[in-house]
């Protein structure tokens, strides 16, 4: 039916992957950040998807399957984190907050 | 053969007595401390007495019985020669004669010192300390190999440490046992390079293994092998010119000067010798090196014995003289005639020593004999037992010393090394001997009381004292009669006992054989009794007694007369004043100019915080790149991902 | 030029117009919208995939539930326009242009990729309900632990949660 | 033209969109005027009524309406999610309906497309999910972009109610497709068919009873219902998340509010009654003409009240009324026409019947307290459905072993 190359899918997933790549660069906002990460992710699963389509099999699928999982948890995490953060140090810009440094 | 597969439980008790008393003795009551302590070493005392029941059992090739119980220490197994220690025990002849003396000993003297310690403070740290030195003396004793003979060695060094600084309080006495430490280090330095020497020459420490070697070795190498090792022995047994320490150590507690000073430690130089004798015996230098000290130390110490006033200072260096005799022996190759002398000696000056001990407490801690005087009546078991351990010392016939040092003299003059300087210096040592033990007794015991009646209360030491001198005074005289068939022209049995040990040194002792022969014109009755070691002995007697008893000024205007000598006798030759000037300041100059302050300040101190400066300086510039910032950290990992990729794609070239 | 080529193009291009969107939305919440956005396009592109399983959960999981978290965090915090700080000057000269070096890497390698030839016979619903049975057969069955240990994971991340988004008093 | 006649799939798609469009918007509108008018009863009251015979026309008067007045932005509201949150409320909340079947597939189009349902997925249910799951986007921007505090609190507060009222909305139908084993509409409808006892029909709401009332509250909690209306409660924030808004963009949540109405109404028909299936036995073949019968009925009481009651010009409209209503009512009798419509029938008098539950407990229940709300459906909904899962699988694993050990 269809005559999609699977190379379209895994450039695309390149693109978006790259995309949120300099997103997280970019960004300055810690939430947005976060979300450039779930891009990455996305990105990925397609990647994912297009790969297991191509060999016929599900594997690729399942994958798919924990990484969101995982994803929802890390957001989960994450957010409480984030919200944390905002609360100590009145801002969400990740350059106010370097407490890495020594 | 209970025991001889077991003897590691002959250590195991004085051990076990030391950790126990010291960890929980201040907690108890004397008698439990005492309870404790006693009973260990005397559990140790008939465990070694069924130990040497056994080994007479021993078939002669089982002999010396070695029990071998742990690798202690083994590296490069790869190579043909690793360095490898096992932690063995071995009883043979020797470790017998030595084991029986020190666990016999050291207990009557351990029970001596519940009486004479009684009113010390820090009590069982005392007897933990005399239970921990009993352990490392009997591991030096059994040792199998040099290096466990080294532990024990060291062991016995820091117990006599601990020991000679008892009081801690008392600043002479710290001194006293740094001093000792240190001076015997000097020695022990030696000892552990001939320890190394050895090994790098035989490639094995065990005695088993070396001795069947030390044939094939050149006699330069094995003269320079003994050479360092009696270097540790001149140090351990107080020898010239390492001998300054042991009187200083009279600071110690008396049973400490007896036990430590006198009987056991002080030996085990000679012990070391004799034990080393294949190797000693092949390198004739180091023989008459040995030798040469020995003399020399006897005549020299007695002749300072001689003006001392202090009746401890006075034993302490007939004990150096003594100590010199037995390396004579050694020298001379009468290693057994050393032994015995060691064995006789342990008991009559351990005697002198204990029994001077009582005097001391009878005077309530006066030592200075010309404060004394007269005490014959007031305290009659410690003046008999002390005349007898003078008659022992002073080799008047039919008492130990007597037969020993008879010995040595003779071995002396007619041994396989003798030399005549050798022979005369030991017979003028044993005049002046003869002469000042019977002034310290004349001094002591005789003639009016010269201390303050109202003052001192002097009384007889109770029983747990002179029970002790009592047993050591009957040994003094009867300790020596192993020998006695020498003078019918017989076997001694003791140096028949020792004969194994000996033998397979290449004309050890002469007297062996010269007795199987029978034909030595010096052995008989008439010949030994008039020899020329009694003659001294007793003219050293008359003339103490002309002194000190028929007309005592003669001493004092002698005194005036050859002051200088008698100052030079007086001072001890002036000779820790000469280390002090010779060694001590220089060291002391050289340590705070160069060694403190630039050495250690400069080089030392200046590499390490020039370390610490190079890292704290590179951290805080490479801190600059740890920015805390989330976003430069984003953009190294994407540097990295970039590199990854290019490495793996572009570079490495993956099939794709 | 069939419907699904004309269909993958036009999502393609909605996803990387979304994603470009997230990084030049100065509004955080515009940024999660166009984030929404990119993964609902997404779930469409798997659906012409033939995974029309993991289609509805990128749905359901991503877009309904771990975005609107997202919303609601920002709603919560009421977060504005971020601010244009210039803290760390490293990252941009040095992180922008080489994420795009990244970006056009993958791209490259990813398009000589072998299975780049191969064509995805995505069929909208062909035989996804036995596809969706087999997924959950191999999930419960092969990928039994993994599954387990991701559960026990969603338990740690929600007390992790709890504890951080406790008050203090 | 050509492009047609090859796909005459996306055609008849289309087509069928355009009808249910039709019929889903009237379906909105009639929705509100039967709310006003029954709750109005129910508090005995008249309700609308001079707009029209029984103000039957106040749907219509009210469009109008909200077409005409002026449309209000507030100046500092983000203009374009302000805009743009009506509109995915309402669309999301029609598309699912999309997925509905609303009569057997057997009945189908000349060209083999099935009538009643437009896009028949084999994961149809989890579709339904995916898509309702996206209707909290609509609430929560409206409340940030209107950037009031009160539609912030109100959409904090839906979101929150909705997120948390989802998981045990979807957890509780788990049971369901446990019991079916598929997500397909009409899979699942099959699977009800039959009796016990010869006239106790097989439906889920039977052995899923907890299912049933966990996933009946939820869905009431997920669309914002009393006893759930928090986000609009209008004692505290005003009208909650659609304070700001004015005029069409209003309606429009108000119609997506009815349209998920609708949505989880028909899901409850379908999941848990049967569906499109009668509760009559199937050998009660006079069954069929029951809606004729009933639409016959109607028609009767509108003549009768059109002679008695009527005057003027509400007297002509109920003339009218009467004439559709007969006249459908006689179409319906004939065989062929009630054999079809049959399964629309039933469904959309089972939706109705659910319908008329939700409007009823508008009019009688108050409304939760918010703490009262979360802790109810994390503390007791939650575990309740999760029990109701485990249940059901045990039972599902082990029943058989017992019946064939």
């Amino acid at each position: 039916m269809s005559a999609v190359p699977i190379s379209y899918y895994l450039v695309l997933s390149a693109i978006l992957f790259g995309l949120g790549v300099v997103a997280v660069v970019f960004k300055r906002n810690i939430i947005t950040i976060f979300m450039s990460i779930e891009l990455m992710l996305n990105a990925v699963n397609l990647a994912f998807v297009a790969f297991a389509r191509a060999h016929n099999q599900l594997d690729g699928l399942v994958f798919v399957f924990f990484v969101i999982v995982v994803a929802a948890a890390e957001a989960a995490v994450g957010l409480a984190i984030v919200i944390m953060l905002a609360q100590n140090r009145e801002s969400l810009n990740v350059e106010r907050v370097n407490l890495l440094k020594l | 053969m209970l025991l001889l597969n077991h003897l590691w439980i002959i250590l195991a008790l004085p051990l076990a007595g030391a950790a126990i008393n010291g960890l929980l003795g201040k907690l108890w009551p004397k008698s439990a401390v005492n309870s404790v302590a006693i009973g260990s070493v005397v559990l140790s005392f008939l465990a070694v007495a069924e130990t040497v029941r056994e080994f007479c059992n021993l078939a002669p090739s089982q002999i010396p019985f070695i029990g071998n119980y742990f690798t202690w220490m083994i590296a490069g197994e790869a190579t043909p020669h690793p360095f490898r220690v096992d932690f063995a025990l071995q009883v043979d002849q020797l470790t017998v004669v030595m084991l029986l003396v020190v666990t016999f000993v050291g207990m009557l003297i351990h029970i001596y010192s519940t009486g004479y310690m009684a009113h010390e403070g820090g009590y069982y740290r005392f007897f933990s300390y005399l239970n921990l030195f009993m352990f490392f003396m009997l591991t030096l004793v059994m040792a199998a190999n040099l290096v466990v003979m080294f532990v024990g060695w060291e062991g016995v060094g820091l117990c006599s440490y601990l020991l000679i600084g008892f009081w801690f309080l008392k600043k002479s006495a710290t001194d006293a046992g740094k001093k000792a430490f240190i001076v015997t280090r000097i020695g022990d330095f030696g000892f552990t390079i001939g320890i190394l020497l050895v090994f790098a020459t035989f490639g094995t420490v065990a005695f088993g293994e070396i001795f069947p070697l030390a044939s094939q070795q050149s006699e330069t190498v094995l003269t320079t092998i003994c050479l360092l090792l009696f270097a540790g022995a001149v140090g351990k047994s107080a020898q010239l010119p390492l001998y300054v320490w042991l009187p200083d150590a009279m600071e110690g507690p008396t049973p400490v000067s007896a036990l430590i000073h006198a009987a056991t430690m002080v030996t085990a130089g000679v012990y070391m010798v004799a034990r080393m004798s294949p190797l000693f015996s092949r390198a004739p230098v180091a023989m008459f090196v040995v030798a040469i000290v020995g003399a020399v130390t006897a005549f020299y110490s007695a002749t300072i014995g001689l003006v001392q006033t202090d009746i401890k200072k006075v034993l302490a260096y007939s004990t150096v003289s003594q100590l010199g005799y037995m390396f004579l022996a050694c020298g001379v190759g009468a290693y057994a005639s050393g032994i015995f002398h060691l064995m006789t000696h342990a008991f009559f000056k351990g005697l002198l020593f204990l029994a001077a001990g009582s005097v001391i407490h009878a005077m309530g801690g006066e030592q200075d004999m010309m404060k004394m005087g007269g005490l014959r009546k007031k305290i009659p078991v410690t003046y008999w037992t002390m005349l007898i351990g003078t008659l022992a010392i002073a080799g008047i016939p039919g008492f130990a010393g007597f037969f020993s040092k008879d010995d040595i003299l003779e071995a002396a003059e007619a041994g396989r090394y003798h030399h005549v300087v050798l022979f005369v210096l030991g017979l003028v040592g044993a005049g002046l001997t003869s002469f000042y033990m019977f002034r310290l007794v004349f001094l002591t015991f005789f003639g009016q009381p010269r201390y303050d009646e109202h003052k001192v209360h002097v009384h007889e030491s109770p029983k747990n004292m002179t029970i002790p001198l009592m047993i050591l005074a009957f040994l003094s005289i009867f300790g020596g009669w192993f020998a006695a068939p020498r003078l019918v022209g017989r076997m001694d049995y003791f140096e028949k006992f020792l004969a194994p040990v000996f033998a397979s040194s290449p004309g050890g002792d002469v007297a062996p054989a010269a007795a199987e022969a029978g034909a030595t014109p010096a052995m008989d009755l008439v010949h030994a009794l008039t020899g020329w070691p009694v003659i001294v002995g007793i003219l050293g007697l008359l003339v103490a007694w002309w002194f000190y008893i028929k007309n005592p000024e003669v001493p004092k205007r002698l005194a005036k007369n050859i002051h200088a000598l008698y100052l030079l006798l007086l001072n001890k030759y002036y000779v820790d004043e000469i280390y002090a000037a010779l060694i001590v300041r220089p060291l002391l100059w050289i340590s705070t100019n160069v060694l403190w302050q630039v050495v250690d300040e400069g080089l030392i101190d200046g590499t390490v915080n020039g370390t610490a400066t190079v890292a704290r300086e590179s951290g805080s510039q490479a801190r600059k790149l740890q920015s805390g910032n989330t976003r430069s950290y984003a953009a190294w990992v994407i540097v990295g991902a970039v590199a990854f990729t290019a490495l793996l794609f572009g570079i490495l070239g993956v099939k794709r | 030029m069939s419907i699904p080529v004309i269909l993958f193009f036009l999502c393609a291009l909605v996803a990387v117009a979304g994603a470009v969107l997230l990084i030049l939305a100065r509004e955080p919440i515009h940024s999660a919208l166009a984030l929404v956005l990119v993964m609902s396009t997404l779930a469409i592109l798997y659906l012409l995939l033939g995974a029309p399983f993991i289609a509805a959960v990128q749905v359901i999981v991503y877009a309904g539930a771990v975005m609107v978290l997202f919303v609601f965090v920002i709603m919560l915090l009421n977060a504005g326009s971020e601010e244009r700080t210039n803290i760390s000057r490293l990252a941009k000269p040095i992180g922008l242009p080489l994420g795009f070096v990244l970006l056009l890497a993958f791209a490259y390698f990813l398009w000589r990729s072998p299975v780049g030839g191969a064509i995805a016979n995505g069929t909208g619903s062909s035989n996804d309900a036995a596809d969706t049975v087999k997924l959950s057969e191999m999930l419960f069955r092969q990928y039994l632990f993994p599954f387990e240990a991701t559960s026990i994971l969603i338990l740690i991340a929600i007390l992790g949660a709890l504890v951080l988004a406790r008050k203090e008093s | 033209m050509e492009f047609i006649s090859q796909h005459p799939v996306l055609v008849a798609a289309v087509v069928k969109v355009l009808i249910l469009l039709f019929i889903v918007m009237t379906a909105l509108a009639y929705l509100s005027y039967a709310e006003r008018k029954l709750i109005a009863h129910i508090q005995s009251r008249w309700g609308p009524y001079n707009v029209g015979a029984h103000g039957l026309l106040q749907p219509l008067a009210d469009g109008i309406k909200f077409l005409f007045k002026e449309d209000v932005t507030p100046p500092a509201s983000d203009r374009f999610i302000y805009t743009m949150a009506p509109f995915l409320a309402l669309a999301l909340g029609m598309s699912t309906i999309a997925l509905i079947p609303f009569g057997p597939p057997s009945v189908r189009f000349p060209n083999g497309e099935e009538a009643f349902s437009v896009a028949d997925l084999n994961l149809g249910l989890l579709f339904v999910f995916a898509i309702t799951s996206l209707g909290v986007y609509g609430v929560a921007l409206a409340g940030w972009s209107s950037n009031s505090k009160y539609s912030l609190l109100g959409s904090l507060r839906s979101s929150a109610q909705m997120v948390s009222y989802e998981v045990s909305l979807t957890i509780s139908v788990v049971g369901v497709v446990l019991l079916a084993g598929t997500l397909n509409f009409n899979d699942l409808i099959q699977s009800q068919h039959g009796y016990w006892l010869h006239f106790i029909p097989r439906w889920n709401c039977f052995p899923q009873i907890v299912g049933f009332l966990c996933y009946f509250v939820a869905a009431i909690a997920e669309t914002n219902r009393v006893p759930f209306d928090l986000p609009e409660g209008e004692t505290e924030i005003v009208a909650g998340f659609h304070t700001e808004y004015s005029s069409f963009k209003f309606a429009m949540f108000f119609m997506a509010e009815y349209a998920n109405m609708i949505t989880v109404s028909c899901l409850a028909t379908i999941l848990f009654l049967g569906g499109w299936l009668s509760p009559l036995p199937d050998r009660w073949t006079w069954q069929i003409y029951l809606p004729g019968a009933g639409l016959l009925i109607l028609a009767a009481y509108c003549a009768w009240d059109t002679v008695a009651e009527m005057r003027g010009i509400a007297r002509l409209q109920f003339a009218v009324v009467t004439l559709i209503a007969g006249g459908a009512g006689l179409l319906c009798l004939i065989p062929a026409v009630a054999e079809t419509i049959k399964g629309p029938f039933w469904f959309t008098t089972k939706i109705l019947a659910i319908l008329f539950f939700y409007i009823w407990m508008r009019a009688t229940l108050p409304r939760f307290r918010y703490d009262q709300l979360m802790s109810f459906g994390w503390k007791l909904l939650l575990p309740v459905s999760l029990a109701n899962l485990v249940i059901t699988a045990a039972f599902i694993v082990f029943w058989p072993l017992l019946r064939h050990p």
